[in-house]
Formats: structure tokens, C-alpha cells, sequence
């Protein structure tokens, strides 16, 4: 979601920034197949050109390796890539977080002033239970919300865009399951191709 | 040289602490260099240099280094941060982001990477020292 | 997959304790239908009997509201939740853990003594990646694995069944996406009759 | 009474401390009480007393309350924990689990769940006192 609604916006000429914050499962450079990559060191680091975007991802440094961070470990982390890396000029820097409502959610929420969520939901009660809760913590603190997006549909309900209503939340339409997809991870070309690329574009049109 | 924003996060700290407690001028910056952070004490000092303003212009810079003071969650062993064995690049993802340790350091005693890090993460500011507007 | 676990092992005569660990996520108490019930204080607190199974879940206390945490209050919620919880004789408790390697994963390696693990894993080539480094982990630090099971299968593929090969640990086979499943959510005696229950059916066979 | 427990708690790791420091009777048990876990400390003391073993079995209890100071990591608010406007179920929730204090407290400032539990959390072994083997 996160790093395809990049590529999206790239491609309407805006200047995108993609930084991957969720450490433990980190999955960006599978998605957009990121190799050989490296940031610069200039006053600070410069997050690499990948496919258009500045892109910046916690695998330059743990590799391929687990990374058993702590939630202190993972604020004082992500303090730090904040701190080091120059964007340059963005339109949009869009953040893939990891789920939950945990330090890297709480560290943004406090230390990024413009920011704003995209709520990523899959059509399952037990899904939105969870989306419920951020919104809720969401809206107690004035943060805006875009809105939900329903993802991995494989057939229609009206489920979560009934609750979305009842918790004062913008639905943005959902995306279909795309037996496609698995197959073009890690080509971005092939990815745009995609009945879910479709769908993003869609999205796109909507939130910008 | 991405010391650079490290030494820009110093002297923005510093000059916001000496504004809260009503320095003019400050006269002194003391920075903690942690051990895991890998910091070449004179780019630092460099980069410091370059980024004086007005009300830090003859400030004295002291950098101390913390040795990094490592704690086992699991065994309770305690033990020092060393760089001697590593390759280039475990060193830098190290320098660039001192948690990075956790994915390649393991507990001498048990080999586990859930240990805590007491001292020498990073760069931090240890104290100011200024002359106020009413002294 | 953790919480029909639990009520398959007390289908086969087994003293079974179901944890719900996942705090920001908490699901047990949705999928198993839980409500009205509460945990005795008595020389500690004793877990609720639900469907069988003693039963323990954040949301006793935080009910169905967000419990924004830290890492470092999850790892003191979990240690006084253990400290306090009475179990009574159980052959298992089943832990239902937060996805990622946090504080939760990392407490529970640290402080309990015969736990085993057994990875789910959807049968995509970006959520492989996170098990594999997991599994890396709990092998360096000679936890032992169960093995692999992949879940929401939707169509046959053999990725996830030779990576597990390639990183040394048991395939335990795979569960199909089951459309059902989501009405059966929340009613256990509908829940033991869709395929999916079946599946944890073999599964048990196999594991135990 | 899951104050039990928790009292148990403090006797076996009384115990172990007393083991790895060489006491072997021990004279003094000093306990601190955080305020955010309302524990009622006759209730507590008596399961204390419940749970004496032979070289515990002269030792003084001590309890003492530990006022909860919370601190604001949104806006640095710092401010003193008190049950006074809160219901019984909230209360109780967080007499059980101190952390739920995120989930039905907010800062007075800014209305953040994001702080930081200084001080007053739960029940802490703050100090035992003894008497050695060879003293
Ligand atoms: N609509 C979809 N159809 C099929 N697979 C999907 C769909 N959405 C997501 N996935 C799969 O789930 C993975 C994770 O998606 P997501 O969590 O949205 O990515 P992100 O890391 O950007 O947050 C994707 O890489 C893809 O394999
Ligand atoms: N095989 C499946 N088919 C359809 N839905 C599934 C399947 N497995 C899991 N789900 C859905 O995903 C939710 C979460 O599953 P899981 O994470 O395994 O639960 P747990 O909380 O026990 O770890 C389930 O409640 C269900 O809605
Ligand atoms: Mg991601
Ligand atoms: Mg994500
Ligand atoms: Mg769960
Ligand atoms: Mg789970
Ligand atoms: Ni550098
Ligand atoms: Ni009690
Ligand atoms: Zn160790
Ligand atoms: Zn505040």
C-alpha cells in the first residue's frame, strides 16, 4: 500500500519521499525489488533515488538480519534516521509503519507536526476492531485522518464502511485481493500493471 | 561526514537550552560522544566549529568519550563495546544507527542481542556553561 | 489460529490456558466471543473458564478501548500479568503473540522456560521474509520451532514449503483461506465446523 | 487479594538477594508502594506476615507509599497520579495492570496517554537488611 501510493504519487510529478519504519518486518525493498542501493554521506545522509522516489529503509543498515529492537530501541532509531537523513525538497514523504499503536506510532504522532494517517483495513471484524482503536486514539488527539481504505477484498460488504461511518470516518473504497500481485513484487514496472495498481490510482484521485 | 547533522543537533539543543535558562552567550559546550556511535572526535569538533553563531562564538567545545557500557537482559552480563573485530560495514551501520547494534552484537556469555545499552549509545549534550543577560 | 488451537487441544481432553499477549491488537475475545466474564482475585487472579479454556486477555482491563503502550510498559504489563495470573495445572498454554520481534517476543524468550514456537505465515514472499527472521533468531538463540504453518492459502504454491526446507525448519503444512470463517467468528460451535477448524484439526494431529 | 501475589513476589525476592549477598537471617524488609497500583497496605502487610519463612521470620516490614509521578513525552507536563475522580472499574483496572493508566489517563496539558510512569508504578523491593554468616 504504502510504498505502491508512492510510486503513484512519483508518477504524477510530485516529489515523494518513501521511509520504511516497520523495523521488524520491513518489506518495501521486496515490493519495489531495492538492491544495490546505499545512502550517501553528505552533512548528513541522502536517502537514494529508487524508481523516482528518495527512499529510505532501516535494511541499509540491518541487511537482511533480524532486528530485535526494543521500543526504546525503536524510538531512539527512528530519532536518529529523523535526525541524519536530508530529504531535500518533498511534496509528500509518505511512512509505511508497522501496526499497532506502539512507539513508532506514538514517536510520530509526537514529533511530526503536518502529519497525517492512512487506515489500511482488511474486510474481517476482528481486523477492524483493531482500526477502531487507532481511530479512536487518532481522534482524541486531533490527529487527522485521511480515511480508511478497505484492502484485500475478495467479496463485497458492506462491514467496514458501515463502522467507518459510525466512527466518524471518511471510507475511501476498497481494493480487491490481486492474485496477481505475489507475482509482480520486486518489479515496479509489472506492479503498475496490476488490478491493485488500478485501484491505488483510484485512490490516488481521491486523497490529493 | 554525516557528523554534520549529529554537531547541528548539538549546537540547536544548545542555543534552545541556553534560551530556556536565559544564556546570552554561552561560554562552554560539553558533548558526550558515545563509543557506539564511532565518531571521529575532529570531524565532530570540525563540524562544531563551522557551526558557531553569534551567541556561540567563542564558546569552548570539550568532547568526552562514554565508553559503551553493555547490559545482557537475559544473564545480567555486563561488558564493553569494542569495534576491534568487526567489518567495515557492521561498523558503519553501527555509527549511523547505534541500534543496529542489537542485529549484530551478541551477549559474550549467552549470545543473546536483547541486551541494554547503559552508556555510549550516541552523541548527547553533557552542559552548557554561558553568562546571563542580569549577571 | 491461536485461539482455535487452544480449543481444539480442550476438544481432545487437554487442561489448556489461552493468552492473549497482542495488547494493541487483542482478536481472542472477538474470534472466541467473549463477554460478561471476568477474572477471580483470589491469592492472585484466576483466569475465567471460556469454553473450556482459562483465559486471560488484555482487554479485561482496557476493555474495548486503545492501550496506547510503549514497549517498556507492554514488557512490565506482561511481567505483572505473569506474576499475578494463576493458572492452575494446564499440559499447555497457548500464547497468542504480537507479530514482529518486540518487547512481547522478547520477554517471553527471556522469561519462560519451555516455550516453543510455532510461525504463521501467509504464503506471500514479503511475509516470508519476516518469518525468516524470526525463525533465524529463535534458531541462534536454540529456542525451539515447532515448525511453519502457512495460513489464508488461496491458491498452491510450494515458496513457503521450500524456503522453511532452505532455513532448517519442519513445513507443517498449509490452511486454506476459508470464506466462511468470518461468520463463525465470535461462536465457537459454528467456528469447529468450518474447513478452517478442520485444518487446526490436522495441524494438532501433527504438532502434538 | 491478588495483593498476595505480589507479596509473594517481594518474599522470594527478598530471598534471592539475601542468598546471593550471603544473609542469612534477614532483619529488615523495606517495601515501596506506588501509588498508581492502590493497594491497600494493612491487606498487604498481612499477606507479607502470611508469608514468612524461617530466616524471615523476625524481620521488620516496612511499607512505604511512593507518590506516582507521571510526565508528559508530548508536552513535558508533569503531573502527581490521584484515583480520586476515577471510577471502580478504571481503578481497578489499573490497582491490577499499572500500564492501563495509558488507557484512562490522559495528560492534564494535552490530553496525551503519552507519558512516562516516573515514579509510583507498582510494588518495589526497595532495600533488606541483615545479618551475615560470618558477622
Ligand atoms: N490487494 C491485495 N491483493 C493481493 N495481495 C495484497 C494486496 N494488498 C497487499 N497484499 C500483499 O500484502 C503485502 C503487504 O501489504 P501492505 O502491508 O499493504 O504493504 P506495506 O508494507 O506497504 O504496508 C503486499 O506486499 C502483498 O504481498
Ligand atoms: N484460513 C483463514 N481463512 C480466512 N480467514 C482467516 C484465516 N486465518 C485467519 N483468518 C482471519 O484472520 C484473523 C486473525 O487470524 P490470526 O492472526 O491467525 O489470529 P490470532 O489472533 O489467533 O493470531 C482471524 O480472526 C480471521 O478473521
Ligand atoms: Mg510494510
Ligand atoms: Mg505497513
Ligand atoms: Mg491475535
Ligand atoms: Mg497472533
Ligand atoms: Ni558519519
Ligand atoms: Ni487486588
Ligand atoms: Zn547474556
Ligand atoms: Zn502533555
Amino acid at each position: 500500500m504504502a510504498s505502491a501510493l508512492a510510486i503513484r504519487l512519483k508518477e504524477q510529478g510530485q516529489n515523494v519521499g518513501l521511509l520504511d519504519l516497520d523495523f521488524t518486518s520491513p518489506s518495501s525493498h521486496v515490493i519495489l525489488g531495492i538492491e544495490g542501493l546505499y545512502p550517501e554521506e553528505e552533512y548528513g545522509i541522502i536517502p537514494p533515488m529508487a524508481h523516482g522516489l528518495r527512499y529510505m529503509s532501516i535494511t541499509f543498515y540491518s541487511q537482511d538480519k533480524p532486528a530485535p529492537l526494543r521500543g526504546a530501541d525503536i524510538s531512539d532509531a527512528i530519532i536518529e534516521l529523523l535526525a541524519i537523513t536530508r530529504w531535500g525538497n518533498l511534496d509528500y514523504l509518505i511512512v509505511d509503519m508497522p501496526p499497532g499503536i506502539g512507539d513508532a506510532t506514538l514517536d510520530m504522532i509526537r514529533l511530526i507536526e503536518r502529519i497525517r494517517f492512512l487506515v489500511v483495513c482488511t474486510p474481517s471484524k476482528v481486523a477492524y476492531e483493531t482500526v477502531r482503536k487507532q481511530i479512536k486514539l487518532l481522534h482524541e488527539l486531533n490527529i487527522p485522518t485521511i480515511g480508511i481504505i478497505e484492502n484485500m477484498v475478495m467479496k463485497p460488504t458492506t462491514y467496514v464502511s458501515e463502522r467507518a461511518g459510525e466512527d466518524n470516518t471518511t471510507y475511501l473504497g476498497s481494493i480487491n485481493y490481486d492474485p496477481m500481485l505475489e507475482d509482480a513484487l520486486g518489479n515496479v514496472e509489472l506492479l503498475k500493471k496490476t488490478e491493485f495498481y488500478g485501484s491505488i490510482r483510484d485512490l490516488t484521485e481521491k486523497i490529493c | 561526514m554525516h557528523e554534520w547533522a549529529l554537531a547541528e543537533g548539538v549546537i540547536s539543543t544548545a542555543t534552545r537550552v541556553a534560551g530556556e535558562q536565559g544564556i546570552q552567550k554561552i561560554t562552554e559546550i560539553n558533548v558526550g560522544i558515545g563509543d557506539l556511535q564511532q565518531i571521529e572526535h575532529d570531524i565532530f569538533l570540525f563540524a562544531l566549529e563551522q557551526l558557531r553563531t553569534p551567541n556561540i562564538k567563542d564558546a569552548k567545545f570539550t568532547l568526552q568519550a562514554i565508553k559503551g557500557k553493555l547490559n545482557c537482559r537475559v544473564c545480567g552480563e555486563e561488558w564493553e563495546f569494542s569495534n576491534r573485530d568487526m567489518d567495515e560495514e557492521t561498523s558503519e551501520a553501527i555509527h549511523f544507527v547505534p541500534e543496529m547494534a542489537h542485529v549484530y552484537i551478541k551477549c559474550p556469555s549467552c549470545e543473546s542481542p536483547d541486551f541494554e545499552v547503559l552508556e555510549g549509545r550516541g552523541v548527547i549534550l553533557a552542559s552548557i556553561s554561558g553568562v546571563k543577560e542580569d549577571s
